[in-house]
C-alpha cells in the first residue's frame, strides 16, 4: 500500500468524542504492551507478545463491535481490540503477572483474555483454533434469530490452518453473523507473506467460498472502523459473512522469546515505521482540529498514569494457590478413577 | 534503599545472559522502566529497564561477561517511592470457596493398596515377593519380624531368615514376641511350654520357635547327609594368654575374654585356607560364599540363637571378643535384630560350656559345616619328646555336609584348626 | 552406542545436540528436507536450525505456513517419494491438527500397503513444561501416540542421547516421533562423541546403580529423579536409575533385571498420570514380574488436570519437583 | 439438466480430437465398459454375499478415462480417491488385480488388508491411500516437492478428489503450499455433486470449485466431465503446464454419482429417483458410444464386440481371483515396522 501523506481524512460519522477515543484505546494499547516487555526485561514476568502496528486496526475494529451485543472471538495479538471493548488495564496487567484475580485465575498466556461479561471469548495459542468457535457461535446466534454478530479476528498466518478453509466454508453455507478480520501484518513470527502464500491479498480468497471479501488499510483507525461496521451491520442484518482484510505490519519481534533480526532487516522495519499508526493518526487529530497537541499530551500522560497504577496494584495481587491447579477440570469434583 | 538487580530469564528456555552493554555508568540516574543494560542471549537480545528510580551503584558483571539467569548484576539506590511490594504469599481464600481437591492421591505416589487397610492387615500383608521367597525357603512368614513401614515383612527380612537357618528363624519369633513389636503375630502364651518347667504327664505345647526349630533340624538333617568328625587341641598356651589378658580386657571394653574369640579367629583362618569349608550347596554347584560370617550358637533358657558376626575374618581377635560379647549381650536381653542374625556362613558352637567333651552338632541349612568347642579339660599328655604333661585339652567336633566336602577336605581343615590354636600364644597382641 | 570416526566429544546443549546432528544428516544425504514453522531464516524459534537456510537453501530447509496437518501430510508423501523429511511442529502443542497424518496415516501407510510403500519419516517437536509455558506451550503428548502401532517414539534426556538417537530416527525405515523437552534444551550440557553414531530405539539406559528401589522415567524427569537419587545415597538409601529413552519401543529386559533385584518400583513421569507411559510399565511389571515385587508399583506423575497453569504456583503443583520424588523414592525404600 | 457432449470443431465442424487417434477413442470408451462392468461385479458380488462392500462410480466413467489417458505411465504419480477405479484402470492396473483387492486376496498388492477401490502400485506409480477424506492431498503435495526438489524433468502428479473433500482443511492446506512452491501437481476435482447424502449446497456456498484457485494464485479450470475427450483436453493442458515447471492448477470436472454412495448406502432415503431417472440421460457410457459410431470411429458391432470382450475379461478374472487363497493369519503381524517388532523390547 502506498504510504497516506496527507492527514485529511473521512469521519465516517464519528464524533469527535469517538475519534479521540480511538486514539485513547491505540496509545493505551501501546503503552500496555510496552509495560508488557519492561516487565519481562525486569523479570517479573516470564513472557509478553506485542502488536505494536495493528493499533489502528484494532482500535478502528473495536468502536465497531457492539458492547452487550456483539461477541469477541479474538487472537493472541489483540490487546488493542480487547481494550477497546472494555478491558481495564488492571485486567491485563493482573493477566501479565499471571495474579489469582485474573479472569483465567493465573492460568492462560499473556494476552489470551476472557470476559464472559464482555462478550470476550477464551482462546488458546494454537493458530486458527478459535474460528471454528466463532463459526459455533454465529450459528447459535442464527439459530435464535437474534440480531448479533461475531467478530473474529486472525493473523495472515492463521489463513494457512486447515480449520480457517473450513471455517470460512461452514459460514458462507449458512450465512453466519460473522465477520472474519484478518490482520495481515506479513510476518508469521519469522515467515514472509511470500511463504506463508502464493497469493498476498488474501480478501480475494471470499469469492472462492461465496461470500464477500474487503480490504482495508490497517493503519487507517477510521477506515477500519468503517469497513468492520459495514461488514458488522450486514452480519447483524442477515447478510451473512464477510473477510475483511486490514492490511498492517508487526513492528516488533514475535514475542519477548523472539529476535526479529534474525529474519528481517532494519531498514525494512524502519522504512514500515514511517506509517506507524500512532503518530499518524495523533497528527490527523491535530490538523483536522479534533484535538491540541497539549490535548494528546495529556492523554499519554493519563493512560501512563494508569498503566502505572495499574501494574503497581496487580503486582501487589496475590498469585492463586497451590489447589486452584485442581477446579473447574469439570464442572465438578473429579478423579478418573470413581 | 539499595535494589539489586538480577539477570533476566530472556526466553523460556534460556539459561544464562551475557551483558552486552552497560547503557548507565555507576553514578548515573535511572528511571523505573528506563533501559540501562543491554542483555544477549542466545535466542533474544534486549534492553532491559530498571525496575525503580534512582542512582546506579554499583555495576556486578563487565561487559562480555556470561552469568546465569538470576545471578546479581548491578545494585541501584533507590530514590523516592519504595518499589511495589513483593507479591504475598497466596493465603487468602478465595471468595468462593473452591471444591476441596484430592490431588494427592492422583499425584504423588502415596502408598495405595497397604494403607488403605488396617495397621494389622497390613502387618500381615505379605508382598508376591515375600510369598514367593517364604515359600522357596521354607520359612513362615508369620515367624518374622518386619523391619518395613508398619513392621511389614520384607523380602529382605525373609532372606535374612532363611540365610539364617531355624535358629534365626527362632531369634526373630522370640524378638516378634517381646514387647518393642508388640502387634506381631505373637506365638501363643506359653507359660508351661519351656524347658525349665514341663508337668509330667502332659503335653508341652509348641511355640513358634519351637516348631521352627523342629521344622528347621529335620529339614537339615534330611537334606544335608551330614558326616562327623573331631580333634583334640592342645589350648594351654591360649589359656595362658587368656588369664593373663582378661581382667585388663575386661575393664577396658566392659565384655569377658572367653576362648571364643581365640577359637573364631582360628577358625576364619583355616576358612580362608578352605575356603570350600565357606560355601554352600546349590543345585548348580557348590557356591563359595566372599564374605566370612560366623554364627555362634547360644543357648538361652528356652531356646537356641544364633547370631552371625559378620566379616569376622577382618576383625582381630579383640574385634572377635567385642563383637561376640555385645552379640551375647544382645541375645540375653532379646535384643538380636534381623541384621545380627542374618547371612552366616559357618557356625561355631560352644557347647563345652556346660561340660560337654564331644558332641555332634546339626549345621545350619545353606552352610557346609558346623564346629565346636567342647569342655577345656586338664588332661596327662605325651608330648613328642614323650615326656608326659598336664595340659588344657580340648576337643572339636566338625559336622559337614557331605555333599559339599568330603573327608580328606574336612579332616584337613580340622587339623589346620588345630594347629594354628596350638600356635597361639602365649602371649601376643589380640 | 557404537563411535565409528573417533574417541574425541564436544560438550554441548541439548539444543546444540539437535542443531548438530540434523547438520550432519543434511551434509551426508541430499534426501533430507527440513520443513516446519520459522525453520528459515529464523533457524526455529529455538535457534535449533540457525543457518541452516544459508548453508542448504531454501528447498531444503521449508518454512511452511502454519498448516500443522498439511506439515506432517507433506512430509507422508515425501518419505513416500523418496526423500527423508524431518517435519517439524513448532510445539508439541500445536500436533493435534496433524493427528490424522501422524496415526491415520504415516503409522499405517506401511501396512495398508502390505510393505510395499514405506514412511521413513521423523516429526521432531519440542514438549513440555517448567518454562511458564502455560496451557499450550507445556504439554507432554508422549501418551496419545504411544499406544499406535507403527509408529515409533524417542524422548532422550542428555546430549548425547539426543544425537545417538536422532540419528537412529534419521536412518529408521519407519516414522519416528521424536520429542525433545524444551526445558532441558539449554539446561541440559553434556559430553557429546564426535563423528557419526547412533543408539538404538528401544535400549534404556541404566543411570546409576542401587540396591533398594527401582526408578523408571525419561526427558527432564530423569535429571530430577537423578538427582533425588543421589541426595538419598547420602542417606544411605540405593536407588537404581533408569532412563528409558525409547518410550515405543520400550526396554523390558533393562525394566525387569532391574526390578527383580530391587523388588520395588516407581514410574516417574511429567504426563498425567491417568492412561499415560506409567500404566503400560505397571502393567507389563505386574504382568510379568509379580513375584519380584515387594512393594506395590507406585507412579509419580501429573494430576488429572489438563494442563499447567501459567502462574508459577500452578506450574510448580502440576510438575513434581526432586524433592517430592526423593520423598516418593524414601516412602518406598522403607516401605 | 443436460450437457452436451463432444465439442466440434468451429472451423471444420469435425470432432474435437485433442489429437486423440481413433485406437486411443476406442480405448476410452473400453475403459469405461470395464469400470461400469467392474462396478458392477462388485455390486453382484456383494449382494450374492461373497465381498462385504462395495462402492460404484457410475457417472465418473467419462472423466477417470479421460483423465487416465493424460497420465504418462512410468513417469507421473496418481494419488486417487476411493472412487477412482476408472483412473487405476487406465493407468494400467488390470481386472484381476482390481478383483484381488475386491476379494480381499493374498495376491493382492495390499495382501487383503485394504478396504475395495483402495488400490496401490508402487510400480504403475499409484500412491497408496486411506478412507480418510483429503488426507491422501498433502501426500502428493510432498511426492511433487519430491519431483520438484530432484529437479525430475517431465513429471507431475495427478491427485483427485470429490466435491465433498474440498472442505476438509487439508485439501486447503495443501492447494496453499503447492502454489507456493509451484509444485508440479494438477488437482483434479470430480464434482458428482453428492458427498454420500449432503448435496453440494450444503458442501459450499461457491458452487464453483474451480474458482477457489484464485485466492491461492493458482489457475483454475472447469470442464464437462461427461465427456471423456474434453476431459482428457483439460487434464493434459494442466499436467503439461505441470510437467514443465508451469506449477499447479486446479481442475474441476463436473459429473455425477448415479448409484448410492456405496453398497451400505440407501439414497433414496436423500434424493428421488426422478433426479436420478433425470440425471441418467447423461450417462457417459451410451452417449461416448453412440457418439463413437456417429464418427465412424466404430460401428454398433464393434462396439457389441467390445462389450462382450469386457464381460468376459471380468468373468475370467473374477473367478480367477476367487480361487486365489486368503492371507494367512498370521499375515496380519507383517508389515508394521521394517523387520520383526515387539513394542516392549
Amino acid at each position: 500500500m502506498v504510504p497516506k501523506v496527507d492527514t485529511s481524512f473521512e469521519r465516517h460519522d464519528l464524533t469527535d468524542e469517538q475519534l479521540v477515543a480511538l486514539l485513547r484505546t491505540m496509545v493505551a494499547h501501546r503503552t500496555l504492551e510496552s509495560r508488557g516487555f519492561q516487565l519481562n526485561r525486569q523479570g517479573k514476568i516470564p513472557f509478553a507478545s506485542a502488536g505494536e502496528g495493528h493499533e489502528a486496526v484494532q482500535a478502528g475494529a473495536a468502536m465497531a463491535f457492539r458492547r452487550g451485543v456483539d461477541v469477541l472471538v479474538p487472537y493472541y495479538r489483540d490487546l488493542g481490540l480487547d481494550i477497546g471493548i472494555g478491558v481495564t488495564a488492571y485486567e491485563i496487567l493482573l493477566s501479565l503477572f499471571g495474579r489469582a484475580a485474573d479472569h483465567s485465575a493465573g492460568r492462560q498466556f499473556p494476552h489470551h483474555y476472557a470476559s464472559r461479561k464482555l462478550g470476550l471469548y477464551s482462546i488458546s495459542s494454537v493458530i486458527a483454533a478459535q474460528l471454528p468457535h466463532a463459526v459455533g457461535a454465529a450459528y447459535a446466534m442464527k439459530l435464535r434469530g437474534e440480531e448479533r454478530a461475531v467478530l473474529t479476528t486472525c493473523g495472515d498466518g492463521a489463513t494457512s490452518e486447515g480449520e480457517w478453509h473450513e471455517s470460512m466454508n461452514f459460514a458462507a453455507i449458512h450465512r453466519l453473523p460473522v465477520v472474519v478480520l484478518c490482520e495481515n501484518n506479513e510476518w508469521a513470527i519469522s515467515t514472509p507473506l511470500s511463504k506463508q502464500m502464493a497469493q498476498p491479498d488474501i480478501y480475494k480468497r471470499a469469492e472462492g467460498y461465496g461470500m464477500p471479501g474487503v480490504l482495508v488499510d490497517g493503519m487507517d483507525p477510521v477506515a477500519c472502523y468503517a469497513a468492520v461496521k459495514t461488514a458488522l451491520d450486514r452480519a447483524r442484518s442477515g447478510g451473512g459473512p464477510a473477510l475483511v482484510e486490514a492490511k498492517c505490519y508487526r513492528f516488533l519481534a514475535h514475542t519477548t522469546d523472539d529476535d526479529d533480526r534474525t529474519y528481517r532487516s532494519r531498514d525494512e522495519v524502519a522504512e514500515r515505521r514511517k506509517r506507524d499508526p500512532v503518530p499518524l493518526f495523533e497528527r490527523t487529530l491535530i490538523e483536522n482540529g479534533v484535538m491540541t497537541a497539549d490535548d494528546v499530551e495529556a492523554l499519554k500522560r493519563s493512560v501512563l498514569d494508569e498503566t502505572n497504577e495499574a501494574t503497581d496494584r496487580a503486582e501487589a495481587m496475590p498469585y492463586p494457590k497451590p489447589e486452584d491447579l485442581y477446579t473447574n477440570v469439570y464442572s465438578a469434583n473429579f478423579q478418573p478413577w470413581q | 534503599m539499595a535494589t539489586t538487580i538480577t539477570m533476566p530469564q530472556l526466553g523460556e528456555t534460556v539459561t544464562e545472559g551475557t551483558v552486552a552493554q552497560w547503557l548507565k555508568k555507576v553514578g548515573d540516574s535511572v528511571d523505573k522502566y528506563e533501559a540501562f543494560v543491554e542483555v544477549s542471549t542466545d535466542k533474544v537480545n534486549a534492553e532491559v529497564p530498571s525496575p525503580v528510580t534512582g542512582t546506579i551503584r554499583e555495576v556486578l558483571v563487565k561487559e562480555g561477561e556470561t552469568v546465569a539467569t538470576g545471578t546479581p548484576i548491578a545494585v541501584i539506590d533507590e530514590v523516592g517511592a519504595a518499589a511495589p511490594p513483593a507479591p504475598p504469599p497466596a493465603e487468602a481464600p478465595k471468595a468462593a470457596a473452591a471444591p476441596a481437591p484430592a490431588p494427592a492421591s492422583s499425584n504423588g505416589a502415596g502408598s495405595s493398596a497397604v494403607s488403605n487397610g488396617t495397621p494389622d492387615s497390613a502387618l500381615r500383608a505379605a508382598s508376591p515377593a515375600v510369598r514367593r521367597l517364604a515359600r522357596e525357603h521354607h520359612v513362615d512368614v508369620r515367624t518374622i519380624k518386619g523391619t518395613g513401614t508398619n513392621g511389614r515383612v520384607t523380602a529382605d527380612d525373609v532372606l535374612a531368615a532363611a540365610s539364617m537357618g531355624p535358629s534365626a528363624a527362632v531369634g526373630q519369633a522370640i524378638a516378634s514376641a517381646t514387647p518393642a513389636a508388640p502387634r506381631t503375630a505373637a506365638p501363643p502364651p506359653s507359660g508351661t511350654s519351656t524347658y525349665g518347667e514341663p508337668i509330667p504327664g502332659t503335653v508341652v505345647p509348641l511355640n513358634q520357635a519351637r516348631r521352627i526349630i523342629a521344622e528347621r533340624m529335620v529339614e537339615s538333617k534330611h537334606t544335608a547327609p551330614h558326616a562327623w568328625s573331631m580333634v583334640e587341641i592342645d589350648v594351654s598356651n591360649v589359656w595362658k594368654w587368656r588369664t593373663r589378658e582378661k581382667d585388663r580386657f575386661e575393664r577396658e571394653t566392659g565384655h569377658k575374654l572367653t576362648l571364643l574369640p581365640f577359637f573364631i579367629r582360628a577358625v576364619v583362618e583355616s576358612l580362608a585356607a578352605f575356603p570350600l569349608m565357606n560355601g554352600k550347596f546349590t543345585p548348580e554347584g557348590i557356591y563359595v560364599n566372599k564374605d566370612v560370617n560366623v554364627g555362634v550358637a547360644i543357648g538361652l533358657p528356652t531356646n537356641l540363637v544364633v547370631p552371625v558376626i559378620k566379616n569376622a575374618d577382618q576383625l582381630s581377635i579383640k574385634g572377635l571378643a567385642i563383637a561376640a560379647g555385645e552379640l551375647i549381650d544382645k541375645a540375653r536381653r532379646n535384643k538380636l535384630g534381623v541384621d545380627d542374625l542374618s547371612g552366616g556362613t559357618f557356625t561355631v558352637n560352644n557347647n563345652g560350656a556346660n561340660g560337654s567333651w564331644a558332641s555332634a552338632p546339626i549345621i545350619n541349612a545353606g552352610q557346609a559345616g558346623i564346629v565346636t568347642m567342647e569342655a577345656v579339660i586338664k588332661k596327662p599328655v605325651v608330648r613328642d619328646d614323650d615326656s608326659i604333661a598336664i595340659r588344657h585339652m580340648m576337643n572339636s567336633c566338625l559336622s559337614l555336609d557331605h555333599r559339599v566336602v568330603d573327608g580328606y577336605v574336612a579332616s584337613g581343615f580340622l587339623a589346620d584348626l588345630k594347629k594354628r590354636l596350638e600356635r597361639m600364644g602365649p602371649e601376643g597382641s589380640l | 552406542m557404537a563411535v565409528s570416526s573417533s574417541a574425541t566429544s564436544t560438550v554441548m546443549n541439548n539444543v546444540e545436540a539437535v542443531r548438530a546432528t540434523l547438520y550432519e544428516a543434511l551434509k551426508s544425504d541430499d534426501r533430507t528436507v527440513i520443513l516446519g514453522e520459522d525453520v528459515g531464516a529464523r533457524g526455529n524459534v529455538f535457534l535449533i536450525t540457525k543457518d541452516f537456510i544459508n548453508e542448504f537453501g531454501p528447498q531444503r530447509i521449508i518454512d511452511t505456513p502454519i498448516a500443522e496437518a498439511s506439515i506432517v501430510g507433506i512430509a507422508v508423501g515425501m518419505a513416500m517419494e523418496g526423500l527423508r523429511p524431518i517435519a517439524e511442529i513448532q510445539f508439541a502443542d500445536f500436533i493435534y491438527p496433524s493427528f490424522n497424518q501422524i496415526v491415520g496415516e504415516a503409522a499405517k501407510t506401511r501396512y495398508r500397503s502390505n510393505g510395499e510403500y514405506t514412511c521413513p519419516l521423523v516429526i521432531r517437536t519440542p514438549y513440555g513444561g517448567g518454562v511458564r509455558g502455560a496451557l499450550s506451550h507445556s504439554v507432554s503428548i508422549e501418551a496419545l501416540f504411544y499406544h499406535v502401532p507403527g509408529l515409533k517414539i524417542v524422548a532422550p534426556a542428555f546430549p548425547a542421547d539426543v544425537k545417538g538417537l536422532l540419528n537412529a530416527a534419521i536412518d529408521d525405515p519407519d516414522p519416528v516421533l521424536f520429542l525433545e523437552h524444551k526445558k532441558t534444551y539449554r539446561l541440559i550440557k553434556g559430553e557429546v562423541p564426535d563423528g557419526h553414531y547412533t543408539i538404538p530405539l528401544g535400549k534404556a539406559n541404566l543411570l546409576k546403580e542401587g540396591t533398594q528401589l527401582t526408578v523408571v522415567s525419561y526427558g527432564l524427569y530423569v535429571h530430577w529423579a537423578l538427582e533425588a537419587a543421589q541426595k538419598l545415597q547420602e542417606e544411605g538409601l540405593s536407588v537404581e536409575v533408569i532412563d528409558l529413552r525409547s518410550i515405543r519401543p520400550m526396554d523390558k529386559g533393562t525394566i525387569l533385571r532391574s526390578v527383580e533385584k530391587t523388588r520395588k518400583l516407581l514410574i516417574v513421569h511429567e504426563d498425567n498420570k491417568f492412561g499415560g507411559i506409567g500404566a503400560e510399565i505397571s502393567a507389563m511389571v505386574a504382568e510379568e514380574a509379580l513375584f519380584h515385587l515387594d512393594a506395590p508399583i507406585r507412579r509419580l506423575c501429573a494430576p488429572d488436570v489438563p494442563a499447567m497453569g501459567y502462574a508459577l504456583p500452578l506450574e510448580e503443583e502440576y510438575m513434581s519437583s526432586p524433592g517430592e520424588m526423593a520423598e516418593a523414592m524414601r516412602e518406598l525404600v522403607r516401605f | 439438466m443436460t450437457t452436451t457432449m463432444a465439442k466440434t470443431d468451429i472451423k471444420t465442424g469435425k470432432l474435437e480430437r485433442y489429437g486423440l487417434t481413433d485406437d486411443k477413442l476406442r480405448a476410452l470408451l473400453r475403459n469405461m465398459l470395464l469400470q461400469r462392468q467392474l462396478d458392477n461385479r462388485g455390486f453382484q458380488l456383494n449382494r450374492q454375499g461373497k465381498v462385504p462392500f462395495a462402492l460404484g462410480s457410475e457417472g465418473h466413467e467419462a472423466l477417470q478415462a479421460g483423465a487416465a489417458m493424460a497420465f504418462e505411465r512410468g513417469k507421473d504419480i496418481l494419488a486417487p480417491y476411493y472412487r477412482d477405479l476408472g483412473l487405476c484402470l487406465g493407468i494400467g492396473l488390470s481386472p484381476y488385480e482390481i478383483l484381488l483387492s475386491i476379494f480381499a486376496r493374498a495376491a493382492d498388492h495390499n495382501g487383503g488388508r485394504q478396504f475395495p477401490n483402495h488400490y496401490s502400485s508402487k510400480q504403475a506409480g499409484l500412491m497408496s491411500f486411506s478412507s480418510i477424506l483429503a488426507a491422501h492431498i498433502p501426500h502428493a503435495v510432498g511426492a511433487a516437492y519430491a519431483i520438484k526438489y530432484r529437479g525430475e524433468q517431465g513429471r507431475a502428479v495427478l491427485v483427485t478428489s470429490g466435491d465433498g473433500t474440498t472442505s476438509e482443511g487439508e485439501w486447503h492446506e495443501s492447494m496453499n503450499f503447492a502454489a507456493i512452491h509451484e509444485l508440479p501437481m494438477v488437482m483434479l476435482v470430480e464434482n458428482n455433486e453428492w458427498a454420500i447424502s449432503t448435496p453440494l449446497d450444503k458442501q459450499m456456498a461457491q458452487p464453483e470449485i474451480w474458482k477457489r484457485a484464485a485466492g491461492y494464485g493458482m489457475p483454475g479450470r472447469r470442464f464437462n466431465g461427461f465427456d471423456p475427450i474434453e476431459t482428457y483436453g483439460a487434464v493434459k493442458e494442466a499436467m503439461d503446464r505441470a510437467r514443465s515447471g508451469g506449477g499447479p492448477s486446479i481442475v474441476e470436472g463436473t459429473c455425477y454419482r448415479y448409484l448410492a454412495h456405496s453398497t451400505d448406502d440407501n439414497d433414496m432415503t436423500y434424493r428421488t429417483k426422478e433426479v436420478v431417472q433425470e440425471r441418467r440421460k447423461n450417462d457417459p457410457v451410451p452417449r461416448f458410444e453412440a457418439l463413437l459410431v456417429e464418427y465412424g470411429v466404430m460401428s454398433e458391432r464393434d462396439v457389441e464386440a467390445m462389450r462382450k470382450d469386457v464381460l468376459r475379461e471380468t468373468n475370467d478374472a473374477t473367478d480367477r481371483a476367487e480361487a486365489m487363497p486368503y492371507p494367512q493369519p498370521s499375515d496380519l503381524y507383517t508389515h508394521v515396522y521394517e523387520g520383526a517388532w515387539e513394542p516392549w523390547q
